[in-house]
């Protein structure tokens, strides 16, 4: 059997760079009692946990076992994934498919990070194959600045079309008040003369380390109806990965084959064929600004090389034709194994027209994708009718 | 709903320092490449007997046909860069625990003859001289491990760019 | 409720101290291209793989990169559980039956020869008051060992005897690491790793992989009785180690209760054939058996004499994890030995008249997550 | 390549060592660090849920069974009952002065519903049983850390 499956509801913490105040348990136990509150459910109605994280972040082999207190795990049956940046996305796939096989009917997602308890840019250099790349990697700042510096190859973009994003996302988070960053002021002269991380990434083009966890509620079509009348249905979800090596895709950012691949799957499931025009709102997974112009282009909003004249032409801000990443983005925002799946809340969040001061008026139908691991991609269309 | 922080009461932190030491098996195919590096000096790539994409790093499948590699064959010691950069932020390397030396140059390297790419050290800090489409040449040591740091580094050589 | 789902092919590595000339990926690629073969099936026509591995084991952030591209998963939906291979085949169940894919491609791995698997498996312990005690996993296992022989009566003679039987089936089974026909005393003077276990009743270190293919009803029609249906699962995670009672495992109970609901299994004594735990130490198999129905509950000591004596379903008799196979692959090797009983190509370990397998995979310190599925020989044979 | 081996299929195969050290600080949070301060004073504190009662050590700020918050903590012990106990030939890197076996267990402080893992040491008989009588031995210098708690002494029968 199989059924259609909705978005229920969200909980997300106040992500920030450090909580002091709270461990593992207790961080991920505040986002789930948000979502539970938010669904108006008891925990004893859950029938499942799908969970997701990065281990070496935290330094633990099953942090979700240790932390089991803290997400109602308790002789529940649960699942741990860990696909690692895109894992909030692929928790939220793992989610959809036992709901939608008819296994489960009512299913909790969660996702979360602490890096501030671990070394984040050391734990990222791990991602590096020890022979052939980790003595040469730089964490997540190595990565992007690479891949940054074929896209500027391929497409002409410019500093300042990427200083445009940073400012897009931050003024964009600033009416979030879920996100880490919040920085209405930030103009792009400010980023333009933040530190040169590595060319041709500065400071402020990329992502903040944060702490943070999120939580969603995933039903059945009957179960979904009978638990809230505003809800965002799953429309179509698609995964691609990538070959083993950092280097073999051929022009890795420019032209990213597990993206499109995933976005071009989605958009053919939904019957989408002009994305910008029948996409209402875009969560899209940017951890550099440069990353955000090159992911216009492989998901299709605009041709090759053009990613630059979307900012400048002002089609993605709030006011824009197609509005991404309305809640400050991951420029905003990153606790990694909660990252992807605050892609998928924020988005629902819009299309239950819960999102408060960063709402998209009249959103219907919204694009998420993921990005993590090697280049890899999830993608997911939500909508607000099940077909 | 959730934890609501005490005013006034601090939490406190437990340090623990991760030590591990892993004996990584390089396998038959990295092996081999290894070998002929470490007694010749040369590199090597296994191409697909059905796309025909000549692999570095050599592996036992191409994952976009799925054919298992059979064939070895020669790879220039001369190359391009399709990524390109130079680090600046200081990071915690995780293979020593302690802060990498910055800054250094880095690239994706295509040797002439691959259809991928490999991660090395540039010879260079200077930004606008460390680009993509820049030659370079492989700086091989004359002493050699039958590692990747028989390759010191990448050197950028004159000339226009790609 | 019954998932629709079929394993068409199930393959495992030789299970060996150190594969020390396999890479990851070369380890991993050796099981696929045997399914392929195996089944016939192309890889261009599976477009859904779900990969289970550990950072911790892997020495790698992100383990699965190691393997997403020799599982075929290169633009293809791939996945992994950090948790034993047999919730990534629950996983992959649960995509074929939501219609979403025809065939899901399900893969383990682990070489706990290339960490030090004391550090490795120390991460599991809390950070604030545990790992400053040096803990590991065969210390908590002895600790529970200890626990549950106290509230069982199950003595170092009765482990003794699990672990003769098991060494002496594994001699039938071509890929196992440790077999041989050891006298009781031979086990009871190993040295001890963490006292009550010793060297001979803790499964040794080891390295290898298993792949499975599963697919939809409509797929698995063309291989006849080479397809085995997935007629339940289960699985639910209990409280850590130092907050339950560790002489009883409440999560498996569960578990087992979950997976037999849905194949509607209502005596397990008679209804299994074949059972394959997850033991990888002695006193491992009455806890479970207990906890799976198997044994009364507080009997295992009973059970211990009474299963010996062929009553109810043949335990293990691949040899079980007690002779060697990885953590993390573990479950996927019971289910691989489950296949290889149903369609009757286990070859000199051969169940007679094998129709209905329990198998069983854990997670976690002491058991704490534990995961049970139900498998049938044929299709809706029933 | 550190190692070099010839491999079944003839082939030379290598290996390369390599470390990984990852500097973690983890944040206790406000019940355990009750627990790891309450140390300094020679006390154990065990949180109760105000729903069913359970005392936990390490004490937990929220309920996951009832899914209630948790704000009262009480001390347990500092007596206790061993439940299980195994002994580690050799000794162990973190317990340097330990010259070996160690002994661990599991013990059930009195007034508690969880178990707290340490180091046992035998009574002047050398003896060590599951249900013995424990008992904690505190160190002179207490920084709040778990091995303020130099171990369980196992206490004389009777």
């Amino acid at each position: 059997m199989s059924q259609k499956v909705a978005i229920v509801a969200t909980g997300q913490t106040k992500h920030t760079s450090k909580r002091k105040d709270v461990n593992v348990r207790e961080l991920i136990n505040e986002a789930v009692s948000r979502c539970l509150a938010d669904a108006d459910l008891r925990m004893d109605q859950v029938d499942a946990v799908l969970i997701g994280n990065m281990e070496p972040f935290e330094g633990f082999m099953f942090p979700e076992l240790w932390s089991i207190e803290g997400w109602g795990g308790y002789l529940k049956p649960s699942v741990k994934i860990n696909t690692g940046g895109t894992v909030g996305a692929a928790t939220t796939a793992a989610a959809y498919y036992y709901v939608a096989s008819g296994i489960y009917d009512t299913v909790l997602t969660v996702g979360f990070e602490k890096q501030s308890d671990g070394n984040s840019q050391a734990a990222m250099t791990a991602i590096g194959e020890p022979m052939w790349e980790r003595s040469v990697m730089a964490g997540a700042i190595g990565n992007w600045s690479m891949m940054a510096s074929t896209y500027i190859a391929e497409s002409g973009a410019t500093m300042e079309q990427a200083a445009k994003i940073a400012v897009k996302a931050r003024h964009n988070g600033a009416r979030n008040p879920f996100a880490h960053l919040h920085m209405p002021d930030l103009t792009v002269d400010d980023v333009m003369k933040s530190d040169l991380l590595a060319w041709p990434v500065r400071r402020l083009d990329m992502c903040p380390t944060s702490d943070g966890a999120v939580s969603m509620l995933l039903c059945g079509e009957s179960v979904a109806k009978r638990r809230s009348s505003r809800l965002a249905w799953i429309r179509a979800t698609a995964t691609a990965h990538e070959q083993q090596y950092m280097g073999d895709s051929p022009k890795r950012l420019a032209v990213m084959r597990a993206q499109i691949a995933a976005s071009q799957r989605v958009y053919k499931m939904a019957g989408i064929k002009n994305p910008l025009k029948e996409l209402d709102v875009a969560e899209i997974y940017e951890p550099a600004t440069w990353a955000e112009l090159a992911m216009y282009e492989n998901l299709g909003f605009c041709e090759r090389g053009q990613g630059g004249k979307l900012i400048d032409a002002g089609v993605t801000t709030m006011e824009g034709e197609l509005p991404v990443n309305p809640s400050g983005g991951v420029l905003c925002t990153n606790p990694i194994g909660a990252t992807a799946m605050i892609r998928v809340a924020e988005a629902a969040l819009q299309v239950m027209g819960k999102a408060g001061a960063h709402q998209v008026s009249n959103v219907r139908t919204a694009l998420v994708c993921s990005y993590g691991g090697n280049a890899w991609s999830d993608a997911f269309i939500l909508s607000d009718s099940p077909s | 709903m959730g934890i609501k922080p005490i005013a006034g009461e601090e939490s406190i932190r437990v340090p623990f320092l991760m030590k591990m030491e892993f004996e990584y098996a390089v396998g038959v195919y990295a092996t081999h490449f290894f070998q002929e590096l470490k007694d010749h000096g040369r590199l090597t790539g296994v191409r697909c007997p059905g796309c025909r994409r000549v692999y570095i790093p050599p592996r036992p499948v191409c994952g976009i046909c799925f054919e298992p590699m059979t064939e070895w064959v020669p790879l220039s010691d001369e190359g391009v860069l399709v990524g390109a950069t130079v680090i600046r932020l200081p990071f915690v390397d995780p293979m020593t625990g302690k802060q990498r030396p910055v800054p250094y140059g880095m690239g994706i390297i295509r040797l002439d003859g691959a259809a991928t790419g490999i991660f090395h050290f540039v010879d260079e800090t200077d930004e606008t001289k460390v680009r993509v489409g820049r030659r370079v040449k492989a700086n091989i040591r004359t002493e050699r491990q039958g590692n990747l740091q028989d390759i010191i580094n990448f050197r950028l050589m004159d000339g226009p760019h790609e | 409720m019954s998932l629709g789902v079929a394993i068409v092919g199930a393959v495992q590595t030789r299970y060996e101290t150190n594969k020390v000339h396999l890479a990851v990926n070369e380890l991993v690629y050796e099981v696929v291209a045997e399914l392929l073969r195996q089944t016939g099936v192309k890889m261009a026509d599976i477009y859904s793989q779900v990969t289970a591995s550990q950072d911790w084991f892997d020495g790698k952030t992100i383990s699965s990169m190691s393997v997403s591209e020799v599982v075929g998963g290169y633009l293809k939906s791939e996945s992994k559980t950090a948790a034993d291979g047999i919730q990534a085949m629950f996983y992959g169940a649960a995509r074929i039956a939501s219609g979403s894919f025809e065939y899901t491609l399900v893969a383990a791995h682990c070489k706990e020869s290339e960490g030090q698997r004391t550090a490795v498996t120390s991460t599991m312990f809390d950070p604030f008051c545990q790992r400053q005690l040096g803990l590991h996993d065969h210390i908590a296992s002895a600790l529970q060992a200890r626990r549950y022989m106290e509230v069982s009566g199950v003595t170092e003679e009765d482990l003794a005897e699990i672990s003769r039987r098991r060494h002496k089936d594994a001699m039938k089974n071509g890929k196992s690491l440790r077999k041989g026909g050891f006298t009781l005393r031979q086990i009871l003077d190993s040295p001890v790793v963490a006292g009550p276990l010793r060297e001979m009743t803790v499964g040794p270190s080891c390295d290898g992989a298993c792949a499975i293919l599963l697919a939809s009803p409509k797929q698995a029609k063309a291989f006849g009785d080479r397809a085995v249906e997935i007629a339940g699962i289960g699985n639910a995670a209990d409280a850590y180690w130092t907050e339950r009672e560790l002489g009883r495992s409440v999560a498996l109970e569960h578990a087992a209760g979950r997976a037999y609901r849905m194949a509607k299994i209502e005596d397990p004594r008679s209804e299994f054939q074949v059972a394959e735990i997850s033991a990888r130490c002695a006193y491992e198999e009455p806890l479970y058996a207990e906890a799976l129905g198997l044994a009364s509950a507080g009997k295992g000591r009973k059970w211990v004499e009474t299963s010996g004596n062929g009553q109810g379903p043949r335990i293990n008799p691949s040899g079980g994890a007690i002779t060697g196979n990885p953590t993390t692959v573990s479950g996927l090797t019971r289910v691989v030995e489950a296949w290889l009983q149903l369609t009757g190509s286990a070859g000199a370990h051969q169940v007679a008249d094998a129709r209905t397998a329990l198998v069983h995979g854990v997670d976690g310190i002491c058991g704490q997550a534990q995961s049970v599925a139900v498998l049938r020989r044929g299709l809706g044979e029933r | 390549m550190n190692n070099q081996t010839t491999n079944p299929i003839g082939a030379v195969a290598a290996t390369v060592r390599q470390k990984i050290e990852l500097p973690y600080s983890y944040v206790a949070g406000r019940a355990v660090t009750r627990f790891l301060l309450g140390l300094k004073s020679k006390l154990f504190y065990a949180s109760v849920c105000g729903s069913c009662g359970r005392k936990n050590v390490l004490p937990l700020s929220f309920c996951g069974r009832c899914w209630k918050p948790i704000d009262r903590y009480v001390p347990v012990g500092p007596r206790g009952t061993l439940e299980s106990f195994a002994s580690v030939p050799g000794g162990v890197a973190e317990l340097p002065h330990i010259a070996g076996p160690v002994v661990y267990g599991l013990v059930r402080l009195d007034g508690a519903d969880t178990l707290l893992a340490h180091v046992i040491t035998a009574d002047a008989e050398g003896k060590i049983r599951c249900g013995a009588r424990v008992e904690a031995v505190w160190r002179e210098e207490r920084t709040g850390s778990i091995l303020d708690v130099e171990a369980f002494r196992v206490l004389r029968e009777g």
